[in-house]
């Protein structure tokens, strides 16, 4: 219980206060004149460490995880086949989807037989980790670049179907649309890949290009069952 | 004809001192950005510099709130003896040499009275009124917490501030405020400007640390410590009684600054030069109050500048370093300048 | 000496001592922390910490969620180190599973973690030193961090909540110009980390505000259940990096720092080294990374729906604030049957009445901030 | 000469059960005996770190466990075994103990029936128990006997229900959290 | 009653509520009531990367007296509910409130028996910002929604409305 006493050890600079603080004011001084020389520059983007939001905008990353869009393919209609994987997928369950016929005549507007009549996702609850995205095997939902995202109402943010497909035109207009995913390589088989056994580790850079030469020949076998496996999916989704 | 003069300098100085206090807040806030790497604020009018202004209008357009339990007169009183105090410590400061209009010597000073020093001594204490009885009045513990941080701590350091004022008084020999800062023209050991601060540099250190812990400013900051007790002494305040001690902050610091000026650093006497030999009396009057304005600023910049860069002291290391080591510090100092000057008067 | 605790009733009849309530609402308790304060003059003389103010039922969700979609849900644990969470997590169904990771997988969430690492290390020293009054290396650091954020983001798209890896692996590659990246954060990182330690460490006040602070015995620390930092402090050597080591930390070369008396001023200085060796690790990290061929496997194979078998595991981490553990246990349906999750801030929070005990009000600040107590994880 | 061998050669009698997934080790004993069976392992077998104490509300657990083995039909052997005679404890709580010199970790678990919700508090042991044992009686309403300062943690005094407990709903049962202020 | 006739459509009646609603534009000081992960967001945008003392929201006051828009940024939990709803009476007025994240909006993926399923529940919310957490620009972007807001109030024609003179 009881507490250890600390003898506090001070050299003579620590013990005088003013060297270190008048170390520190120099540091401080040093940025504030790069600052106030910096902030004379021309442009919204002046002190380069900060960035003057409404004006001048960080630049985000193409993948970045905003507000939902649903895609079109390259005629035009909307890839939603309204199976509702999404929906089941998210953690949240901020995505209400209900499937209808396409009805005859109307079959340009969308790629499968079957159309999301109602899409509705509710931005409030949503908490964008891309599981909708990852789980939709028509790549139909996306996450899109839409970040500003404020609204007076809590209604006005239920991403109804029109907002979705207004996200996509605009993410479209600026040239943001995500580039398409990598597909990730998986292990060939359940087995570990390469076992990381004690031995491994003596020779660890030698060894781990060994193992990264094994893991070639595994990846390639891997995309090829992961493409099958995908249609496979898909097609049972589809049929679903 | 005098009391016209008075009146025109009374308000011209409060006028002055409120445009400063006010820029001083935008400084404030700019000089902290652009030692923090960023910007600060820049929307309000050019470069940001109505800033003050806008949160003059919002703090006087909100809501005069008062707490149930707080005590009406303390709560409404507690502002009013914080920035009063911190005004009225400006008369006796002058601001300048003397202007000459109309064959009419004015001088830079509302009241030029002989013992000015002690004035500001008696009066500097005071502000400590207003912060107590604030804490007091609203009645909250975090206030009332702040208000005993702050009386303990303007006590504490009023003694060794005021010896440091004492060895000054030794060295001018008087406790006129315009007759120090007169006293500080030619030179000093032949090569240095004749100023306070190069025959008192231990007396200005503690000064200027005494007068750190007086305005409560970081690393004096405990009255308000904000990770601490919130909002210190005016956690329960909001609108315009805040923005009196918000503001009152400010002009308590242009008046400290300007007393530094006045003791240690030569008043509106410009090093190794004279104005008013080449100057025509008016310009010449005009030069010195800019002068003097210009060192107050740099001061009040200082200020700014320490606060950005040291942490905050414990309660109880601000007592030991203002009972342990300022004061004995201090009494040393005092006993040097006497010894000093009887050996070599 | 047995000293009553303090209660909510104390308020009314406080007799000597004032009893002074800290939080939930107050600039220094992250918003979430409450402290029944009983204090003579500015001295504490007990002080009993109330909890439960972010309690969002964590551990009930992950009930009802799949084992897929409790990932995001880590997120929100510790939020400052959000990818540490999800590893974990990930690591431990991982076991219960079976699965072997892929190594280049490892390797990534390695270099992840080690950068959450440091994004969680500079909120700490962010936050003490504004809880201390120095305002400006909170700002330094914080640029820095939001570079380390903008790794993350154009990894894989989130800020803060990242929602890192899949069970079973990540679910991307680096992106190419991650080393650039890295190679341009890591001067201005350094520099920072610099300019943190010249404006703080050596500083007689910051020194007076931390040495000696709400010093901790070892023996102390142990029979409280610390981990992380706080307990190396103490000067106890434990890391599970090194003692239990998992991903690829036994084939790199990283010191442990542990300082000796377990105050504020240890606490703060373990966390410093521990952002540069976050940032050696870090390099030798990408070394590895780099002998992999590019379309090496990054997930192993799981099924779509994870069904783990009947049984119960625990797996444990090094996150940022010391053991990280999940305890899983499955049923062998698609949802945990039960997930305990044992956060480092919590045991370290416990002992709080005794880390302050004597000291003043300040250093309860200071010793709140410097335990990193994060309210997501605390309180769950 | 593994850890199974040495807890079962320490404990002896006190071991009624051992459980072992993905190499973890984990070893149940009798109720009233946890004090003296940590005390054991603390000085015999190095376990001087306590982990974590929490609880596990197993009422549910035992109904799932056998309609999967009603939708298997296969008549294969599971490592569990059907509960025989009355049921099985309902809720169940768990020490996980570490090694700080081995590294090494095991679980002790103790079975709580319903009706005798009281166990012995090991805040004696360790003081790290202290937060967990009252967030396990504030999510299960298990007591712990010795307890210096047995208070809801995570919920609010007045909370009238046991949160994880498997028959309280996730969403709640609408309680609400009341304060009166006098200003 | 003379003041009745500057009720209407006055041109110094209309200039005198522009200004005061300059003022309050341009001082909108913050009460950061952060209290999870959006907290942190929170903090990168007040730190220099995002730096919201631009908009004159510089100074956060932690006593919600002298704040004039609380930030809820992060999860209320009910336990939190009476204390939160205290700070928000304690706000003198005006007094904006902006809610920032899924938690603070609806609860988001919380959707437990601990966790309040929205702060407009209990306290009236002026904006919502969607985003678990959402990005630094997107609270600024609610701070100019604030500001666009506060550009069209009429303080000056409520208060008069509030104690019974002018239309």
């Amino acid at each position: 219980m009881a507490k250890p006493v600390v003898k506090k050890k001070y050299t003579l600079t620590e013990r005088v206060y003013l060297i270190e603080i008048i170390k520190g004011l120099g540091l401080t001084f040093k940025h504030f004149v790069f600052n106030v020389k910096a902030s004379f520059r021309p442009g919204p983007h002046t002190v380069p460490t900060c960035w003057q939001y409404p004006e001048d905008r960080r630049e985000i990353a193409p993948i970045f995880r905003g507000a939902h869009m649903l895609m079109l393919d390259d005629q035009g209609r909307i890839k939603c086949v309204g199976c509702g994987m999404c929906a089941k997928a998210c953690p949240a369950q901020c995505i209400t989807v209900k499937r209808g016929k396409v009805a005859e005549g109307e079959e340009s507007k969308y790629v499968g037989k079957t159309y999301p009549e109602e899409f509705v996702v509710d931005l409030t609850r949503c908490i964008f980790c891309g599981f909708c995205e990852e789980a939709c095997p028509k790549g139909a939902i996306v996450l899109g670049p839409e970040y500003e995202l404020a609204q007076y109402t809590r209604e006005e943010c239920q991403l109804t179907k029109e907002g979705l497909l207004a996200n996509y035109y605009k993410a479209k207009e600026e040239g943001k649309l995500k580039p398409p995913k990598k597909p990730v390589p998986v292990a060939a088989s359940a087995e570990p890949v390469a076992k990381k056994a004690a031995a491994a580790k003596k020779a660890a850079p030698k060894k781990v290009e060994a193992q990264g030469a094994e893991a070639k020949g595994d990846a390639k076998e891997a995309k090829a069952k992961e493409a099958e496996a995908k249609k496979a999916e898909k097609e049972q989704k589809s049929e679903g | 004809m005098n009391w016209v003069i008075a009146i025109i300098k009374v308000v011209f100085i409060w006028t002055w001192c409120l445009l400063w206090a006010t820029v001083m807040t935008w400084a404030e806030r700019r000089g902290s950005a652009m030692i923090q790497d960023r910007l600060g604020p820049n929307r309000a009018g050019p470069f940001g510099l109505f800033q003050p202004i806008a949160d003059g209008i919002k703090l006087f357009t909100k809501e005069e709130f008062r707490p149930k339990t707080a005590r009406k007169i303390l709560f409404n009183l507690g502002p009013i003896l914080f920035a009063i105090p911190a005004f009225s410590a400006y008369a006796v400061i002058p601001f300048g040499d003397k202007i000459v209009i109309g064959g009419k010597e004015i001088l830079l000073q509302v009241a030029d009275v002989n013992i000015g020093f002690l004035y500001v001594l008696a009066i500097g204490a005071l502000a400590v009124y207003g912060i107590v009885v604030g804490g007091w009045g609203s009645n909250n513990k975090y206030s009332i917490l702040g208000g005993l941080r702050s009386t303990a701590q303007l006590i504490s350091y009023e003694v060794p501030w005021g010896l440091a004022l004492l060895a000054a008084v030794f060295v001018y020999g008087t406790f006129d405020l315009r007759q120090i800062a007169l006293e500080q023209t030619g030179t000093f050991l032949g090569f240095l400007p004749n100023w306070g601060v190069f025959k008192q540099p231990l007396g200005f250190l503690i000064f200027t640390v005494a007068a750190y812990a007086e305005a409560n400013r970081v690393p004096f900051d405990l009255p308000e410590a904000e990770s601490e007790i919130v909002a210190g002494y005016h956690t329960e305040y909001g609108g315009m009684r805040l923005g009196l001690y918000l503001f009152g902050e400010y002009v308590n610091l242009y008046t400290l600054s300007a007393l530094c000026v006045t003791l240690y650093f030569g008043a509106w006497n410009l090093p190794y030069i004279d104005m008013s030999k080449f100057l025509g009396p008016i310009s010449y009057g005009i030069a010195s109050f800019v002068v003097f304005w210009l060192k107050v600023m740099v001061f009040l910049l200082s200020f700014i500048w320490v606060r950005w860069t040291v942490p905050r002291f414990r309660y109880d290391q601000v007592m030991r370093l203002g009972w342990k080591t300022l004061i004995p510090l201090a009494l040393f100092n005092l006993l040097i300048t006497a010894l000093f000057i009887q050996l070599t008067v | 000496m047995e000293v009553r605790r303090p209660t909510i009733e104390d308020w009314d009849n406080p007799g000597d001592l004032v009893t002074i309530n800290i939080g939930p609402s107050h600039p220094a308790m992250h918003g979430t922390l409450r402290v029944i304060a009983q204090t003579d003059g500015e001295t504490i003389v007990s002080a009993e910490p109330e909890i439960g103010y972010l309690h969002r039922g964590v551990e009930k969700l992950g009930e009802h969620l799949t084992y897929h979609q409790f990932i995001p849900i880590t997120d929100r644990l510790n939020y400052c180190s959000a990818i540490a969470n999800n590893v974990s997590y990930e690591m431990a169904v991982e076991k219960l599973m079976g699965i072997k990771v892929p190594e280049k997988a490892q390797v990534i969430r390695m270099i992840m973690m080690e950068l959450a690492r440091i994004a969680d290390h500079i909120v700490c020293i962010g936050i003490l030193g504004v809880d201390l009054g120095a305002f400006t290396p909170f700002f330094y650091l914080f640029i820095q961090r939001e570079e380390i954020y903008e790794i993350f983001e154009w990894y894989n798209g989130a800020r803060l909540t990242n929602t890192f890896g899949r069970i079973g692996g990540v679910e991307a590659d680096l992106p190419e110009d991650f080393e650039e990246r890295w190679r341009k954060l890591l001067p201005n990182l350094k520099k920072a980390i610099d300019e943190t330690d010249k404006l703080l460490t050596h500083n007689r006040i910051w020194m007076d505000r931390t040495i000696g602070v709400t010093a901790f015995s070892p023996e102390d620390a142990l029979s409280w259940g610390f981990t992380g930092p706080c307990l190396r402090a103490c000067g106890v050597k434990r890391d599970l990096r090194k003692d239990e080591p998992y991903c690829f930390y036994d084939q790199v070369d990283f010191e442990i720092p542990v300082g000796k008396h377990g105050d504020v001023f240890d606490r703060y200085i373990v966390r410093m080294i521990e952002m540069e060796e976050s940032i050696k690790i870090i390099d030798q990290a990408i070394k590895i990374y780099k002998e992999f061929p590019p379309d090496a496997p990054l997930m192993a194979k799981v099924p779509k729906i994870i069904k783990p078998p009947v049984g119960e595991v625990y797996s444990a981490i090094e996150a940022p604030n010391g053991e990280l553990g999940f305890w899983i246990k499955s049923d062998g349906s698609d949802k945990p049957y039960r997930i305990k999750i044992r956060p480092p801030c919590y045991m370290v929070y416990q002992a709080f009445p005794e880390l302050v005990q004597g000291e003043m009000i300040a250093d309860l600040i200071a010793c709140l901030s410097s335990l990193n107590i994060i309210a997501g994880e605390l309180d769950r | 000469m593994g850890l199974k061998e040495d807890v079962q050669n320490t404990l002896g009698e006190l071991a009624l059960d051992f459980l072992e997934c993905q190499g973890d080790l984990s070893v149940t004993v009798p109720k009233d005996k946890i004090v003296e069976v940590l005390t054991k392992l603390r000085d015999n077998l190095g376990f001087n770190f306590l982990s974590d104490v929490f609880g596990v509300d197993n009422s549910v657990f035992y109904e799932k466990l056998a309609k999967a083995k009603a939708k298997k039909k296969k008549g294969e052997e599971d490592k569990e075994e059907e509960p025989q005679g009355p049921p099985p404890p309902r809720f169940e709580v768990v020490y996980l103990l570490l090694s700080l010199e081995t590294n090494k970790r095991l679980a002790v678990k103790i079975q709580v029936p319903e009706d005798d919700l009281v166990v012995d508090s090991v805040t004696c042991l360790w003081k790290a128990a202290d937060w967990p044992e009252r967030e396990t009686f504030d999510m299960f309403g298990i007591r712990f006997k010795g307890h210096h300062n047995l208070k809801r943690l995570l919920m609010w005094d007045e909370f009238p229900a046991h949160p994880l407990r498997k028959d309280y709903p996730l969403e709640g049962q609408g309680e609400e959290r009341i304060l009166e202020y006098n200003d | 009653m003379a003041f009745q006739a500057y009720g209407g459509e006055g041109w110094l009646l209309t200039k005198l509520e522009q200004l005061i609603n300059w003022g309050r534009k341009r001082s909108p000081w913050p009460l950061p009531y952060g209290t999870a992960c959006c907290g942190i967001e929170m903090m990168a945008a007040l730190a220099s990367g995002y730096d919201l003392a631009r908009f004159g929201a510089e100074r956060p006051s932690f006593s919600p007296r002298q704040a004039d828009v609380l930030i809820q940024a992060g999860t209320i939990t009910k336990k939190m509910v009476p204390i939160f709803k205290r700070i928000y009476d304690q706000m003198a007025e005006p007094k904006w409130v902006i809610s920032m994240g899924a938690c603070a909006c609806s609860g988001g993926v919380f959707r437990t028996y601990s966790t309040l399923q929205g702060i407009d529940l209990v306290v009236p919310v002026d904006v919502y910002v969607p985003g678990c957490p959402p990005r630094p620009e997107g609270l600024i972007y609610a701070l100019i929604k604030i500001m666009e807001k506060i550009e069209k109030d009429h303080p000056l024609r409520k208060k008069a409305a509030e104690i019974g003179i002018g239309g």
